[in-house]
């Protein structure tokens, strides 16, 4: 078994059942800073973390679970996400009616699913890992039952999954059969052999499918908008950041530890899926007035950007995938808090809602702002280092297949577009008509720091990205690529 | 006849473009999850004729596994589908389509 | 000492210009006296350093390299040789008369201090101009002298016609530095100069060296001269000048600046061969001839006295195109005293008569203005040529040369002179002698000693300026050395008629015919009787020959067209089509794609399965 | 520590200082943006006394290793070509930073902002690493932005800032992508430009890959410095900026892309960018005839001023153009000039628009007798906008004339028409409707500059155009080794063509 290699997600997974247990016997008036509570202990895991190392990748579970730098990187990453969401849903908690300590716990046991998912080694495990995530958020999804539209986002993310891990599973299946394993490695040692079997190659396809659609990847998108305009903002960017996370280190894994050789042999497929990814989240948020709606498309894009690192085949590509992730958690997060503090009073989520923010909290606005800026790429913000780095790694490649070029216009293009309607937020904000006298918005301290840590997060990865391109090239390197 | 590993792959297949096809074509929710559950189901039995024939319990491990999860599933799927009856008195997907474009 | 005279003559000016501009604009006296002040001083300085160093030309030219980049050598030096250090006595003699003229002209203006920073700062200009010893030196000051010009014409900036007339004189100009600028890059890019000095010795070993494009060198640089000496066809921008303060014109639009071309052409009269020459002697004796019959119709003094100044630049470039340079030269410096004092003194009777300037409103200024009257008389013979008048030399040197080169230039000369004589004693009959023709001019006083001091001294050189042997000075310089006359001034008086009667008594001729003419039409006139017997051709000349009519409709049906046309595509075709239509089809595009997110679940299942099915035929369909 | 760094630190710093200032200190945030960006002028103009002329090597250097793993450094160091583009954008920052007095909304943001694109845009030309070199021209870039939507002017102001957003970011991004490229084909792994350029000499690229990233660069920069026909963005975006940015952006931040063409897209790619020359003479005849005749048809100074100087930009791809030493100084030389020039006269057109509230020229008139201070100085602005010699821009155009002569004579002629003549159409039916003529009774209130600390900007730019004008060797003699050193470069790859050029070289 080797428990101990897996403490970080036993605490987790401890965690959510002590604030399920701390639930009975809180006052109902101070149910609410549970998620505090909550906070500061995945905050601790946080550091505990970084007494773990993992130099050589250790094994757990017969193999089924490995301790790496990547899988580190990705807890941290996961925890660190965590900390940001729970905040943000203590600034929800008074639109959840019932519940909301349950809100906290079903997103602790979501993390603990991603953390399992960042040490997949197996498909057995990639299974359960991906299916804790994906059923505890169909319960985060529709938590706000009152409404219409979290209830509807619910019901479409569970069919839609369900869908998706049905053909994931069957894919596994058919792969299992195939190569008589289901462990990575085993796969790996094998693949030469059975690399050129349909079938394989055919449950490959599907458990693609199903990571595809985690990342919200063409065609595999159609979910995604309406989700992220459905659920509650907390749970939306838990989706945004930590799920689509699992999702690409889920793909890095398979796609690299498993079958590489396979892999190879389908870099148009991918340079396809990516290069329309991008096309598509980014044409289809320009008419968008939605907020949250708008950043579900930009989501979609963003995965194709990731996918461009995939789509590279090496290192360079991998590590660029990492820090963009890692620019991508603090402003997504950053995005969403505001959004989560903004639209209490609102109902619906249009754009309009954020005219003249600034007038009312100076801090959301910058944040937002900054928040859209990073997203589109431009320095000193995260965003920027990591396209610069995605960039650098396809055009990389582009000397050995100019199809790779295409595939950058493709980006470029995208990007362009995107600067469109993100800029369309920040005009909103600063210098749009807005209805005169609207109260300074109240914010709390937790959530001010919270802000605080996005926008050093951001700022500190775009401007000094030197120690964050070290870990990420150390976890990428685990990869074995 | 013997009945060999394609032709349980095939009775799986079959199920599975079975559910598949309920999910596409149907309407109500409930047939809905309950053509996704048929899905998983072809994937058990994929798996379960896989470790037969193969000889390797692993895949049988895996239907546990699988059947777990699909309990959680549905309890939660059953939630959902109840509380929107519930709120709207239909479990007609057309009906859910306040979110689009 | 004597190597930094010149230096100092010239930015004298220059820093009067400076310190007024920076500090002394609110005190109008201050910096009155400042500019008057600088450029006496650079008169003063000229003469000291005429006497001290002679008329030899001086060898060290070059004292900074102003630029320097490869190829590209250009030097910010002097060139001190007999042609340009009578240009420097001319230009500071003049320019110190007209400057104190100014004083008492422009008393009363309130921008004083502005009028006398622009005078300074075109004085530098024109001294710039007179000592360049390359082309580039020679392109900027001549550039500034055209900025100076049009600070100065425009100078009543509020008055409409004064800000469309600057307008128009320095874009005339700009066109022929047009001309003048692509002249120059053809003469370095062959030569690899652009020094007189170089390119003189380059051309004397290698005549050829310009080789084709020889003649179109030439006549581009000669661009630059027609716009600055407001040569035909870009003669209009001068009688529009006339905007300007009288002294403006008297300084910048008849003694200096518009000589500035036929100073430059003689400045580099080598590199002009005989095609180029001829071309540029025709476009003279057109302007020459044009200019005059304008002149006869003209009823503005000023005016009359600007197309004059026209028709004498005329003379003068024709004077160079029949390879006459220094009596081009000489004709300059003759005419530069007598036109400024011409002038002066119809600025003095302007002043007198409260800003009316037409001559049918004026008339018996004789007696009331007794010195303006006689100067302006002196001036009038000397323009007409009238022995032993300066203008009578020059003239007689410049048909001299035609008739050796050209018998229709000549026969134009002469008819020119004729012109001349007619126009100018139609001005004097009219506006001096004759019935006081208006109220105004029934009440005129003379103007201020400060006002006519300036004419009388200009009067001098008019008078006496045929015998000072300004005429050698020039020949030495373009090598042209006759055997020195011994003689004295009454001999002097008569060479021309030894020497080359023909010219001498056509010119004559002309005189008298025009003069009879003027007389007989004009003794005692009220009115002109010119128009009744001329009619259509009177109309024409009174309008100018339609040629500001002409260049209204060649620029609007061109560069104005060209514009439009421009700004069309601009703002039609790449601003609406390209990049709204981009936008507009990203738009689109992003609408039509977002269609496939119905909110039906059943739509997306199918997208999804529909998806898979792609991706699996992706891989095995192919 | 460098001067150099001090130079673009200072308004970083400052902006950072300010960012912890409560909003209604406005006076000390002024005073703050001020003393910041007066000091990296003073640094500026004492670095440039101290360069030491004639060599071509980097001075006042300073190396920091920023991201190891893919050989990113800061690295700063200024050598004849981007020493006078530094100075020339300290002051203009500084008078920028003067004039905005008339933001009376915001202020702290806007001096944030301000500060920021200052600092972004020294750091961009002081750079020698690709990164940063990139990284601080972005930086600079998006407060323009901000800038001109939140305090912009004008109908079309929304309109404007996304378009010259989305214009911009395009060519950056086709930019960066042409840097990236360059920085893996080289092989050198490292963005420094000083190693890389060492490693491509030693290794050429290959004439394939040449054809291949000249041209995202030349368009990539090429898009930044408006080159027709992808210049509508910036009359429209000038037209609509508050003075401070239009005067940053037009004077300084434009000049990037001519900058990164000079310093690295013709040393590198030597071949790649001979075969591109003749189409960058061409359009850059699209730049000085076109825009030119474009200007002479607004009616609004702003749009009048942008379009004349995307016009002046056709110089500086035509110096490029002809290759030659004397073309590329000139090149720089006009980069400088105009800089100085463009600032100038945003500056004072928005110092109009601050006391007309218009810009229509046609409601203008006679200004020049309520203000002669404003006045005077825009007409010399216009007269240096015409080319007139005594102002710096008058040197760089002819050295570009001449240069271009001899490779391009008949895109010279024209050339020298879109100067002299086109330049002065506009330029003077600018003055004679605007300043000319009689003043009519609405702008009898208006009030000129009589305050020294109002007067300075604009004295300040105009002292610099004069002193260059007057002294161009200050400058000249900066850029030329630079110049002979990329040059050299440039041309060194090939013998026939270096042999045409050579007579342009011998000194």
């Amino acid at each position: 078994m080797n428990a101990p290699l897996m403490i970080l997600e036993i605490a987790v997974v401890l965690l959510g059942l002590v604030i399920l247990l701390a639930d009975l016997w809180t006052p109902p008036s101070q149910k609410q800073s549970l998620g505090y509570i909550a906070a500061a202990a995945v905050g601790l895991i946080l550091l505990g973390s970084f007494f773990i190392e993992a130099p050589q990748a250790r094994y757990a579970c017969g193999q089924m679970y490995v301790m790496d730098d990547l899988a580190l990187y990705f807890k941290r990453f996961f925890l660190l996400a965590t900390v940001a969401v729970l905040v943000m849903s203590v600034e929800f908690a008074d639109r959840i009616e019932a519940g909301i300590s349950e809100y906290y716990a079903l997103i602790l046991f979501a993390l603990s699913g991603m953390m399992f998912a960042a040490s997949a080694n197996d498909f057995v495990l990639v299974f359960v890992a991906l299916e804790l995530i994906t059923v505890t958020f169909y319960i985060l999804t529709s938590f706000q039952r009152s409404r219409v539209p979290s209830l509807e986002a619910g019901i479409k993310y569970l069919i839609l999954g369900a869908l998706s891990s049905a053909f994931m599973v069957y894919g596994i299946a058919l792969v299992f059969g195939t190569a008589n394993t289901t462990n990575f490695a085993e796969i790996a040692t094998g693949a030469k052999a059975i690399s050129a079997k349909p079938i394989f190659l055919l449950g490959l396809l599907l458990v693609l499918v199903g990571l595809g659609f985690k990342i919200a990847a063409f065609p595999f998108q159609m979910w995604a908008p309406d989700v992220y305009q459905g659920s509650p903002a907390p749970t939306t960017a838990f989706l945004a950041v930590g799920s689509k996370a699992a999702g690409f280190v889920l793909l890095l894994r398979v796609l690299f530890s498993a079958v590489p050789e396979v892999t190879v042999s389908w870099t148009k497929l991918l340079m396809i899926i990516s290069g329309v990814t991008i096309l598509y989240g980014n044409l289809c948020a320009v008419p968008q007035r939605n907020l949250k709606r708008l950043l579900g498309y930009s989501t979609i894009a963003h995965a194709g950007y990731m996918l461009l690192g995939v789509t590279a085949m090496s290192v360079a590509g991998s590590y660029a995938i990492l820090y963009y992730l890692g620019g991508y958690l603090f402003t997504v997060l950053a995005a969403f808090t505001v959004i989560c503090v903004v639209m209490r009073a609102v109902e619906g989520d249009d754009i309009s809602a954020v005219a003249g923010l600034h007038q009312r909290s100076p801090l959301l606005a910058v944040t937002m702002a900054l928040a859209m800026v990073s997203l589109a790429g431009i320095p000193p913000l995260a965003g920027f280092f990591g396209k610069f780095l995605l960039l650098k790694a396809v055009i990389e490649k582009g000397a050995l297949q100019p199809a790779y070029y295409w595939l950058t216009a493709a980006a470029l293009i995208g990007v362009v577009i995107s600067f469109y309607y993100y800029l369309g937020v920040v005009k909103a904000i600063y210098w749009s008509e807005a209805p005169a006298d609207q109260p300074a918005l109240q914010i709390s301290k937790p959530t001010r720091f919270s802000l605080y840590g996005c926008i050093a997060g951001m700022l500190y990865l775009g401007i000094f990205p030197n120690d964050m391109v070290e870990i990420a090239l150390h976890a990428a390197q685990a990869l074995k690529l | 006849m013997h009945v060999g590993l394609e032709h349980y792959l095939l009775v799986s297949a079959l199920l599975f473009c079975i559910g598949l096809l309920g999910v596409i074509a149907r309407r109500n929710l409930l047939i809905i999850y309950m053509s996704l559950e048929l899905m998983l189901n072809a994937a058990n039995l994929a798996f379960v004729a896989f470790s037969r024939f193969n000889n390797n319990l692993n895949g049988q491990v895996m239907v546990f596994f699988i059947i777990t999860v699909a309990a959680a599933e549905v309890a939660v799927g059953l939630a959902l589908i109840v509380a929107l009856y519930r709120r709207r008195q239909t479990a007609h997907v057309e009906d859910l389509t306040t979110m689009k474009l | 000492m004597k190597e930094a005279l010149p230096w100092l003559i010239l930015f004298l000016p220059l820093l009067s210009a400076v310190v007024i501009t920076l500090f002394t604009k609110k005190d109008r006296e201050l910096s009155a006296k400042l500019s008057i002040g600088a450029i006496v001083g650079s008169f003063a300085l000229s003469m000291l350093f005429i006497a001290l160093a002679g008329w030899e030309p001086i060898k060290q030219e070059s004292l900074v390299t102003w630029l320097g980049v490869g190829e590209l050598q250009v030097d910010f030096g002097l060139r001190l040789d007999a042609l340009s250090l009578l240009m420097l006595l001319i230009v500071t003699g003049v320019g110190s008369a007209i400057h104190i003229y100014s004083y008492g002209y422009m008393h009363e203006d309130r921008s004083m201090s502005r009028y006398f920073a622009s005078l300074s700062l075109f004085t530098f200009s024109m001294l710039g101009i007179v000592l360049a010893n390359n082309f580039i030196q020679m392109f900027i000051f001549w550039e500034l002298v055209g900025v100076s010009s049009y600070l100065l014409i425009g100078f009543w900036h509020e008055r409409p016609a004064a800000a469309d007339a600057c307008k128009k004189a320095f874009l005339t100009n700009r066109l022929g530095d047009f001309g003048f600028l692509i002249g120059i890059l053809l003469v370095w890019s062959a030569l690899g100069s652009l020094k007189f000095s170089v390119l003189e010795i380059e051309l004397a070993k290698n005549p050829d060296a310009l080789g084709t494009l020889a003649t179109a060198a030439g006549l581009l640089i000669f661009c630059g001269a027609m716009g600055k000496s407001a040569q035909f066809p870009l003669h209009v921008w001068l009688p529009d000048a006339m905007e300007g303060p009288t002294p403006v014109s008297a300084l910048i639009h008849a003694a200096t600046m518009v000589a500035a071309g036929v100073y430059m052409l003689c400045r580099v009269f080598f590199l002009l061969n005989a095609p180029a020459l001829a071309v540029i002697g025709w476009i003279g004796g057109i302007t020459a001839l044009l200019a005059a019959l304008i002149a006869v119709q003209q009823n503005d003094i000023k005016r009359i006295l600007a197309y004059s100044t026209l028709s004498q630049l005329g003379y003068m470039v024709m004077a160079v195109g029949v390879h006459a340079p220094s009596a081009a030269m000489y004709h300059l410096t003759t005419h530069a005293f007598f036109k400024a004092m011409l002038f002066l003194g119809a600025g003095s009777v302007i002043h007198a008569l409260h800003h009316e300037q037409n001559i049918w409103n004026m008339g018996a200024l004789k007696s009331k203005m007794p010195i303006t009257f006689w100067t302006f008389l002196l001036g009038t013979l000397a323009l007409s040529g009238v022995p032993p008048f300066s203008g009578f030399f020059s003239k007689d040197e410049i048909l001299v040369a035609a008739s050796h080169q050209n018998g229709v230039l000549f026969a134009l000369g002469v008819l020119v002179a004729a012109l001349t004589s007619f126009y100018m004693f139609r001005l004097i009959f009219v506006a001096f002698l004759g019935p006081a023709k208006s109220p105004a001019a029934g009440h005129a006083h003379e103007s201020p000693r400060v006002m006519t001091l300036p004419l009388v001294a200009l009067a001098v050189p008019t008078v006496l300026a045929g015998f000072w042997g300004i005429e050698n000075l020039y020949g030495k310089q373009f090598g042209l050395v006759e055997e020195a006359h011994p003689s004295s001034w009454f001999n002097h008086l008569f060479e021309p008629f030894n020497h080359a009667p023909l010219a001498a008594l056509a010119g004559l001729g002309a005189l008298v015919f025009g003069l009879s003419a003027a007389w007989h039409l004009y003794r005692n006139a009220t009115r002109d009787r010119l128009p009744e017997t001329f009619g259509v051709l009177t109309r024409v000349m009174q309008n100018r020959f339609y040629f500001d009519e002409f260049y209204a409709t060649l620029i609007a049906n061109t560069q104005d067209l060209a514009a439009k046309a421009a700004d069309a595509f601009d703002r039609w075709i790449i601003a609406g089509l390209l990049i709204k239509g981009a936008h507009g089809t990203i738009e689109l595009f992003g609408r039509a794609l977002r269609l496939m997110q119905t909110g039906n679940l059943q739509t997306y299942t199918f997208l999804f399965v529909a998806g898979v099915a792609l991706v699996l035929f992706y891989v095995f369909g192919r | 520590m460098s001067t150099l760094t001090y130079i673009l630190g200072w308004p970083l710093v400052a902006a950072t200082l300010v960012a912890f200032i409560p909003r209604n200190y406005r006076f000390t945030i002024r005073v703050i943006a001020l003393a910041a960006t007066g000091l990296s002028m003073l640094l500026a103009i004492k670095l440039f006394s101290q360069f030491e002329v004639g060599s071509a090597e980097l001075q006042f250097v300073q190396k920091v290793s920023w991201v190891d793993a893919l050989g990113i450094s800061f690295h700063v160091g200024v050598d004849g070509l981007n020493i006078g583009l530094i100075l020339m954008g300290a002051i203009v920052a500084f008078a920028a930073t003067a004039v905005s007095w008339e933001i009376k909304e915001r202020e702290k943001e806007f001096y944030i902002l301000l500060l920021i694109m200052a600092g972004g845009i020294l750091g961009a030309f002081a750079s020698f690493d690709l990164f940063f070199f990139f990284f601080f021209h972005e930086l600079a870039l998006i407060p323009t932005f901000i800038m001109i939507g939140v305090w912009g002017k004008g109908a079309d102001k929304n309109y404007a800032t996304f378009q010259i957003t989305i214009y911009l970011t395009a060519g950056a991004l086709i930019a960066l992508v042409g840097l990236i490229a360059l920085y893996l084909q080289s092989g050198a792994n490292t963005f420094d430009i000083i190693e890389l350029t060492r490693h491509v000499r030693a290794n050429p690229l290959s004439v394939n890959q040449q054809h291949f990233i000249f041209p995202l660069l030349l368009f990539g920069f090429g898009i930044l410095v408006s080159l027709w026909p992808f210049h509508t963005w910036a009359p429209l975006g000038y037209g609509a900026a508050p003075t401070a940015t239009a005067m940053l952006h037009a004077g300084v931040l434009k000049k990037f892309g001519l900058y990164g063409l000079i310093r690295i897209a013709l040393p590198l790619m030597p071949e790649g960018a001979r075969s591109w020359l003749h189409v960058i003479a061409f359009l850059c005849l699209g730049n000085i005839l076109y825009c030119g005749l474009v200007a002479i048809r607004q009616k609004d100074l702003n749009l009048l001023i942008g379009n004349s100087s995307v016009a002046h930009m056709g110089f500086v791809f035509l110096g490029i153009a002809s290759l030659n030493l004397i073309g590329l100084t000139g090149a720089v030389m006009v980069m400088v000039a105009h800089g100085f020039l463009a600032a100038l006269t945003f500056g004072l057109s928005g110092y109009l628009y601050q006391q007309t509230k218009t810009l229509r020229i046609d409601e203008m008139g006679g200004l020049l007798g309520r203000l002669p201070f404003i006045g005077a100085a825009l007409i010399m602005a216009m007269m240096a906008g015409c080319g007139l010699p005594g102002f710096a821009n008058f040197v760089g155009e002819m050295m570009v004339f001449f240069a271009a002569w001899k490779t391009f004579p008949l895109v010279t002629i024209l050339a020298v028409w879109g100067a002299l003549i086109i330049g002065s159409v506009y330029m003077l039916r600018a003055i004679r409707n605007i300043l000319h003529g009689p003043l009519p009774t609405t702008w009898e209130g208006l009030k000129d500059a009589s305050n020294p600390w109002r007067k300075l900007p604009f004295a300040l730019l105009l002292a610099s155009l004069l002193v260059f004008g007057f002294a161009p060797r200050l400058l000249t003699d900066k850029i030329q080794p630079s110049a002979e050193k990329i040059l050299k470069m440039a041309i060194g790859a090939s013998a026939p063509q270096a042999k045409a050029i050579k007579t342009a070289r011998t000194d």
